[in-house]
């Protein structure tokens, strides 16, 4: 019954993962995304993480990928061809590349002589994994991880908004490029024709 | 299923991933990339504690998504405010870091 | 008080002077300055006669008195301290240098009255005899040197005193360098005497000097080093130049430093270092050698020079000669008796001189002079009695000086009876030029200055200007004051002059043959290790042969002038003799090329290696090859890494992957 | 009192990094305190050192990287004593001078930088272990990069780049040697400290190529001929105030590197290769009087007379006489010269402000007839510079020329040449300066009196250590030939 879910939740999540890099379009991207971390979850629910499970649920899918779609829909991220002006090779070596390191990957796990890997893991005691244990834990042993992390949250958050805020007082909105001094021309058509729909009414001031 | 099938689908998805980040430009799939790689990472560590018998390994998995929470939250911050600057959403035209 | 504290009080007044006018500078008027310097140079002169009795009370054994004020670099074995050498050699020094020295600045306050540095001068001057005090009592060669090479400062500070004239502030660096090198030459010697010795303090050294074996290389290589120093501060060849060129600075400076104390030094300095020079008799004989072809060259010079100031400067030189050979061949008395009354002739020389030239409006050219006897009377009796003595006439001091140093080599036979023929050459050649001298500036009719003399007023050049070069200056500071005309009308002029003249006449009665030996006597215990001082009295023979043969040559030197420049009104013998002559005659003008040698063998090489370092060594290796280099190669590899920062996000990536891979792949082998 | 190392070190830093949060008018003031309560405290410990001692005073010694054996030492004793009241001094009358003569921007950042230097610099000569020392030797350069980066004259990019390339050249390999000194000691477990390593001491392959690096590190900050590329750009574009301490004290460091490191650690090595430091500080010294008496720039006046100066005092530490003449004769130098170039630097600004902004001598002359004081200042300075007997440059150059008197006499006598080329530059620059007809351009003025301010106590400091030089030498005496006697390995007198 496990291998059947097991294939199942694999399917879905490589599904997911391939739909994301390949889907031109970003929100369909997006949502392959969703697709794939709901297969994970199933996925940590047959490793009995349940909490984990839970949380990759409630956080993932329903809170950053919901965040995602917001931003594709605010910046309006039309069909975006993959490598169309770089490079063919870039694209080859890529997938070469990339394809190197699963196999190293593979032949790292595999190779590794650990005899856990080929069983179905050590005895698992009541309670693995549930919201309880891992709370206990979460206060007691890894407390200090558990609040670094949460300050690393809130950093993270006052940043988001510092960045995403509206300035009002900067003559040139591109002034904090450097390299637009150096490159010279070709500026102006850049992001300069099509817009977004809400930033045109706050529009920074000279635009 | 034993574990090894696990991490092999672990090792897979984080090439995926790998993979996507080099031929993707836009930053929001880029970003979407790393999470496809951060995801491969966290079941591994599920699977290893699942082998182990021990939870720290989901602990872990759990900084691990309060991380690319805030990656996320930053990155798209960046992405909104590049943006509103009118800048092209699209890493290669952003090569300001060019020697 | 005793012996030490008037010692110590002989330098402490002139320093103080210093301090005091240099302080007070801008509070009190200037004029007061003129008197404090002055008097601190008296109250020096009354110290050191205050030694002098002191030190007459004790006995004769005991007359060499050491007093250290403290440890100045007592270290690493070398103990240079601040000490004091008391004894008849230091204070006959002291004497000399202080008594004259007062006299020069009573000449000064009326003499430099209208100039704007008047202040300046008087700290300058007693500096001066703050450094030359101490060069002769210093009791350790440390503090020797220091007072070496102040005296070199003090003297570079006041030829170049109008420092806005060029021609001054390049004889004063002329002047400078060269007594460096004198200084270095000291130093070195001093290493050489020191490495045996062990002992910096000069008693301590005497004493250790028969450690020496004779003729020992080191001591001999020291004592020509200590030569090397003696000879740039007294102006002997080949360190000679500055003198002259030294003339730029103010008359009574000339007549201080340039005449009477400073260029003595080296002449004190041989017979300070006596027991050295005895033991290193090779090193002495090349300081008779060079003392005597100083004082034929110098002398051949004097012959032919047109500048007032520079004839007596090369008389100088030439009267140097003599006390350098002096000193040199052991005759310690005669050639610091000469210093004694050479002093005296020659800064009434300068002084008189510095009349004239005041009275011409700063011009010192011989040529554009004449018939100043009767508008200056004063001046022309002091000038010739200057003039008698320098030349040798009985019974004027030079007369007996010279005869002393002459009537001692011959005693000492051998062919130090060469050196003394050649020193009566350069006596006859002494009488001609000193006369000469005087004939052209006092007989004849007298030109356009004199006559305004004569009439009461002074002459007053219609714009001040450089006597050197012709270039028109102002009067301010910097430049010789509006009124340096005082010609002989000031009663200090007339004081300082007349105590000199006095001296010039009578002080050769001091050591008379064998009638007086008041010199002699005194200075003994400095001596008294010397088997030299009284085997050397010369004999009866001697003295009377040297006196006679003086007499005539000096009296013929004189007629031969008076025939030359008085009696033939035309001057065609003196025409048709620099035509017979060219060769000579341009050989001596030119100063038999000294100044052209020593600037093509040293200067200019110097500069153009100067030069070829700056412009091409510096461009080529340094910053061609050692800077650009390591800067080439930085720029290169920057440039390379530059190469990799396309500014491609997912260029880096990939990059980033490659590595990942590559280590991946690299564990992995390593593991299996 | 007890006297903590530590207090003096740091303080400038602390000081100025108050005065950086203060006001910007007040910037510079917390600066000055800082370096005045250094300097007050170095008085003190002049005061308090027992000079009968060849040990370490003061010692701080405490645990900072265990784990590389690695310890925060800091100690005085004769060498470096009379060198820290050098810093205090130096950096004290700099920064009246930052607080009499602002510069035009960024105040604040400019006086942090000079406390941050005053720190690295006192650090480099109090440390006694060798990686603490080349830590504040790295740190120094750290300060002047940006001080000559952004307050430089006009190549200042050009000057920067030369100046740190050729100094982290030189660091990084002193670092290298530094760790394989530590590594490669015979002892148990790694160590730095300099005593220790003193103690216990390397074969004599390694010792010669770590003492390769260290002398090539020190050369090339001194700097020494043919080191010196990065100096006139250098020097034509500091600040000068800046520079005042920079040739003053930075220079010193690396003389100082030679006798706290390399002589006590490398004594073998440092035989093998006296000569050929012998010759290359001969070099520096021929070399670099003939530039100086070439150039027409000021600031390169200084910067070629410095170098045949740091010359002398490489002939000093290298002579290795046995009664240690040579290196005390070197550590004296090695504290006038900077007490005398300092003030000719910032006279430099004084006469640049009275030529109408021209630093060449060219452009210079008459200064004198209006600016008496000022003129007496310069020549009381000038002849120290050139070494008159009577100063105490003199005693140092004395015991230079004696200790290689002694051990190389022929080097001694050609070098002695040197003296007389310093006569020569030093007053060809006085004479242009201020004498002869004036310039063009030139107005004579008289000091004010917040240049007095600087100047004079410096030339008073000068003048009373031409006076009594004994103080200095009798402190250094004990270090000194304990130094020397580990190379010369033979009892002294």
């Amino acid at each position: 019954m496990a291998e059947v879910f097991f294939f199942l939740a694999a399917i879905g999540a490589l599904a997911g993962a391939l739909g994301t890099v390949a889907l031109r379009n970003p929100f369909y991207s997006v949502l392959a995304l969703v697709v794939h971390l709901l297969s994970l979850a199933a996925l940590f629910l047959l490793l009995r993480a349940e909490f984990v499970a839970a949380a990759q649920v409630i956080v993932y899918v329903g809170a950053v990928m919901v965040l995602y779609l917001f931003v594709v829909a605010y910046v309006g991220g039309g069909a975006d061809p993959i490598s169309r002006a770089g490079s063919p090779s870039l694209r080859w070596a890529s997938a070469l590349f990339a394809g190197a390191l699963f196999v190293e990957l593979t032949i790292a796990v595999l190779g590794s002589g650990l005899s856990v890997l080929s069983t179905e893991g050590t005895g698992w005691f009541e309670g693995f994994g549930t919201p309880e244990q891992i709370g206990q834990l979460l206060l007691t042993d890894f407390l200090l991880a558990f609040e670094v992390a949460s300050m690393l949250l809130l950093v993270a958050a006052v940043g988001a908004v510092v960045l995403a805020r509206r300035r009002t007082g900067l003559e040139d909105p591109r002034e904090i490029s450097v390299g637009d001094l150096m490159r010279s021309g070709g500026r102006d058509e850049i992001g300069g024709g099509e817009a977004g729909t809400m930033i045109e009414v706050e529009g920074p001031p000279g635009r | 299923m034993s574990m090894e099938w696990y991490l092999v689908l672990s090792a897979l998805v984080f090439s995926i991933g790998a993979g996507g980040i080099l031929v993707r430009r836009n930053p929001l799939v880029i970003l979407l990339c790393l999470e496809l790689m951060l995801n491969a990472g966290n079941l591994a560590l599920v699977t290893f504690a699942r082998a182990h018998g021990n939870q720290d390994g989901q602990i872990f998995a759990l900084i691990v998504m309060v991380v690319a929470a805030c990656e996320v939250a930053v990155g798209l911050g960046l992405i909104v405010a590049i943006y509103r600057r009118k800048l092209p959403v699209d890493v290669d035209e952003l090569r300001e870091l060019q020697g | 008080m005793s012996l030490e504290t008037w010692g110590w009080m002989i330098l402490a007044f002139p320093l103080g002077g210093t301090v005091l006018i240099a302080f007070t500078s801008q509070i009190l008027p200037s004029k007061v300055h003129g008197v404090i310097g002055t008097l601190a140079i008296a109250l020096a002169f009354v110290c050191a006669v205050g030694a002098l009795f002191q030190l007459q009370d004790l006995g004769e054994d005991e007359r060499q008195v050491t007093s250290v004020a403290w440890d100045y670099a007592n270290t690493v074995g070398v103990n240079a301290q601040l000490s004091i050498l008391l004894d008849p050699l230091a204070i006959f020094m002291a004497l000399v240098v202080s008594g004259i020295s007062t006299l020069i600045h009573l000449y000064s306050v009326s003499y430099m009255r209208s100039d704007v540095g008047y202040t300046r001068f008087f700290a300058y001057l007693n500096f001066f005899v703050f450094s030359m005090l101490l060069l002769v009592l210093a009791g350790n060669f440390f503090f020797l040197i220091v007072g070496w090479a102040f005296v070199g400062a003090a003297s570079y500070l006041l030829i170049s005193f109008w420092f806005r004239r060029t021609t001054a502030t390049k004889a004063g660096i002329k002047a400078f360098v060269i007594n460096v090198v004198g200084d270095v030459g000291l130093v070195l010697g001093t290493y050489f005497i020191f490495k045996t010795t062990g002992t910096l303090d000069l008693l301590g050294a005497f004493d250790a000097a028969s450690e020496f074996s004779h003729n020992d290389t080191d001591l001999v290589a020291g004592c020509i080093l200590l030569l090397v120093g003696a000879f740039a501060k007294s102006a002997q060849v080949p360190f000679h130049t500055w003198l002259p060129d030294a003339m730029e600075g103010p008359t009574p400076v000339s007549a201080l430093i340039h005449a009477a104390t400073m260029v003595t030094a080296g002449v004190y300095l041989i017979a300070r270092m006596h027991p050295f020079f005895e033991q290193a008799p090779t090193a002495a004989d090349v300081g008779s050698v060079i003392g005597c072809v100083t004082l034929l060259i110098a002398a051949t010079i004097a012959l032919v020079v047109t500048d007032l100031k520079r004839v007596i400067a090369y008389s100088t030189m030439s009267q140097i000669g003599y006390m350098i050979m002096g000193v040199a061949s052991f005759a310690y008395v005669g050639g610091l008796f000469h210093l004694m009354t050479h002093a005296f002739f020659k800064a009434l020389l300068f002084m008189a001189a510095g009349s004239v030239i005041s009275a011409m409006a700063s011009e010192q050219n011989l040529d554009k002079m004449g018939g100043f006897k009767r508008a200056m009377p004063f001046t022309f009796a002091c000038m010739a009695i200057g003039g008698l003595s320098l030349a040798g006439v009985p019974p004027f001091a030079g007369f007996f000086s010279k005869d002393e140093i002459l009537a001692q080599l011959i005693t000492r036979g051998g062919w130090f009876v060469v050196l003394a023929v050649l020193g009566y050459v350069g006596a006859f050649m002494t009488a001609i030029y000193t006369w000469r001298m005087i004939f052209r500036a006092f007989y004849g009719p007298p030109v356009e200055q004199a006559r305004e003399l004569e009439d009461g007023h002074l002459y007053h050049a219609p714009e001040p200007t450089n006597p050197a070069t012709g270039e028109v200056e102002d009067i301010d500071v910097g430049f010789p004051g509006p009124d340096h005309q005082i010609a002989e009308r000031e009663w200090t002029m007339k004081v300082a002059m007349g105590v000199l003249a006095l001296g010039a006449i009578f002080a050769g009665l001091l050591q008379v043959g064998h009638l007086t030996s008041v010199i002699h006597d005194f200075l003994e215990p400095t001596f008294h290790d010397s088997p030299y001082y009284d085997e050397l009295e010369p004999s009866d023979g001697a003295t009377w042969g040297g006196w006679v043969a003086g007499t005539v040559l000096s009296l013929g030197g004189i007629f031969l002038a008076w025939q030359l420049w008085v009696v033939d009104r035309e001057r065609t013998r003196v025409t048709a003799l620099r035509a017979r002559l060219a060769g000579v005659y341009t050989l001596f003008s030119h100063k038999w090329y000294f100044d052209e040698i020593i600037d093509a063998v040293i200067v200019r090489p110097f500069a153009m290696f100067g030069r070829f370092a700056r412009n091409v060594f510096e461009r080529v290796v340094i910053n061609g090859i050692l800077v650009g280099g390591p800067a080439g190669a930085v720029r290169a590899g920057s440039a390379a890494v530059r190469a990799i920062q396309s500014g491609f996000l997912r260029y880096y990536a990939a990059l980033l992957l490659v590595g990942v891979t590559g280590l991946g792949l690299y564990f992995l082998i390593s593991a299996s | 009192m007890t006297i903590h190392l530590s207090i003096l070190l740091f303080f400038p830093l602390v000081l100025a990094t108050l005065g950086a949060l203060a006001p910007r008018t007040l910037a510079p003031y917390g600066l000055l305190v800082g370096a005045l309560v250094s300097l007050f405290y170095a008085v003190l410990m002049l005061f308090d050192f027992d000079t009968g001692s060849d040990r370490l005073q003061y010692l701080t010694d405490d645990k900072w990287i265990p784990s590389l054996g690695i310890r925060y030492t800091l100690g005085v004793d004769g060498l470096n004593l009379w060198l820290i009241g050098l810093t205090t001094l130096l950096f004290a009358a700099s920064a009246i001078w930052i607080c009499v003569r602002p510069p035009d921007s960024r105040v604040k950042l400019y006086a942090w930088w000079m406390g941050l230097a005053e720190t690295a610099v006192l650090g480099a000569f109090m440390a006694q272990d060798l990686i603490l020392f080349v830590l504040f030797f790295d740190l120094m350069l750290v300060p002047f990069y940006f001080l000559v980066g952004q307050w430089g004259g006009p190549d200042r990019v050009a000057a920067t780049f030369k100046l740190v390339v050729y100094t982290l050249v030189g660091s990084l390999l002193m670092l290298a040697a530094a760790v394989a000194t530590g590594v490669l000691a015979p002892g148990a477990e790694v160590t730095f400290s300099i005593q220790r390593l003193a103690a216990e001491q390397l074969g004599d392959g390694p010792q010669r190529w770590i003492f390769v690096a260290f002398a090539l590190a020190f050369l090339i900050k001194m700097p020494a001929f043919p080191f010196h590329g990065w100096m006139p750009d250098g020097y034509r574009n500091m600040p000068l105030p800046v520079l005042a301490v920079f040739s003053a004290v930075l220079s010193k460091v690396a003389a100082y590197g030679f006798l706290r490191i390399v002589l006590p650690i490398f004594p073998d090595a440092t035989q093998d290769f006296q000569l050929i430091m012998l010759l290359l500080a001969l070099a520096s010294v021929l070399y670099g009087s003939a530039q100086a008496f070439t150039q027409t720039n000021a600031r390169l006046i200084l910067g070629y007379s410095s170098m045949a100066q740091l010359g002398f005092i490489t002939l000093g530490i290298f002579a290795l006489d046995r009664a240690a003449q040579g290196a005390q004769g070197a550590l004296l130098q090695a504290v006038n010269h900077g007490l005398v170039v300092a003030p000719l630097f910032l006279i430099i600004v004084l006469l640049a402000a009275r030529t109408g902004g021209s630093e060449d001598i060219r452009d210079m002359g008459g200064i004198a007839s209006r600016a008496p004081v000022l003129a007496a200042l310069f020549m009381i300075v000038t002849l120290a510079t050139l070494a008159m007997p009577g100063s105490a440059n003199f005693v140092g150059e004395f015991l230079i020329l004696l200790g290689v008197f002694n051990s190389k006499l022929v080097i001694a006598l050609i070098a002695s040449t040197g003296v007389i080329l310093a006569s020569v530059y030093a007053l060809r620059m006085y004479i242009r300066a201020m004498h002869n007809r004036a310039g063009p351009t030139v107005t004579s003025a008289e000091m004010s009196l917040r240049d007095a301010v600087v100047l004079v106590p410096l030339v008073l400091a000068i003048l009373a250590f031409a006076v009594y030089p004994q103080q200095a030498v009798k402190a250094g005496e004990p270090a000194v030939k304990s130094v020397t006697k580990a190379v010369t390995g033979t009892a002294t007198r």
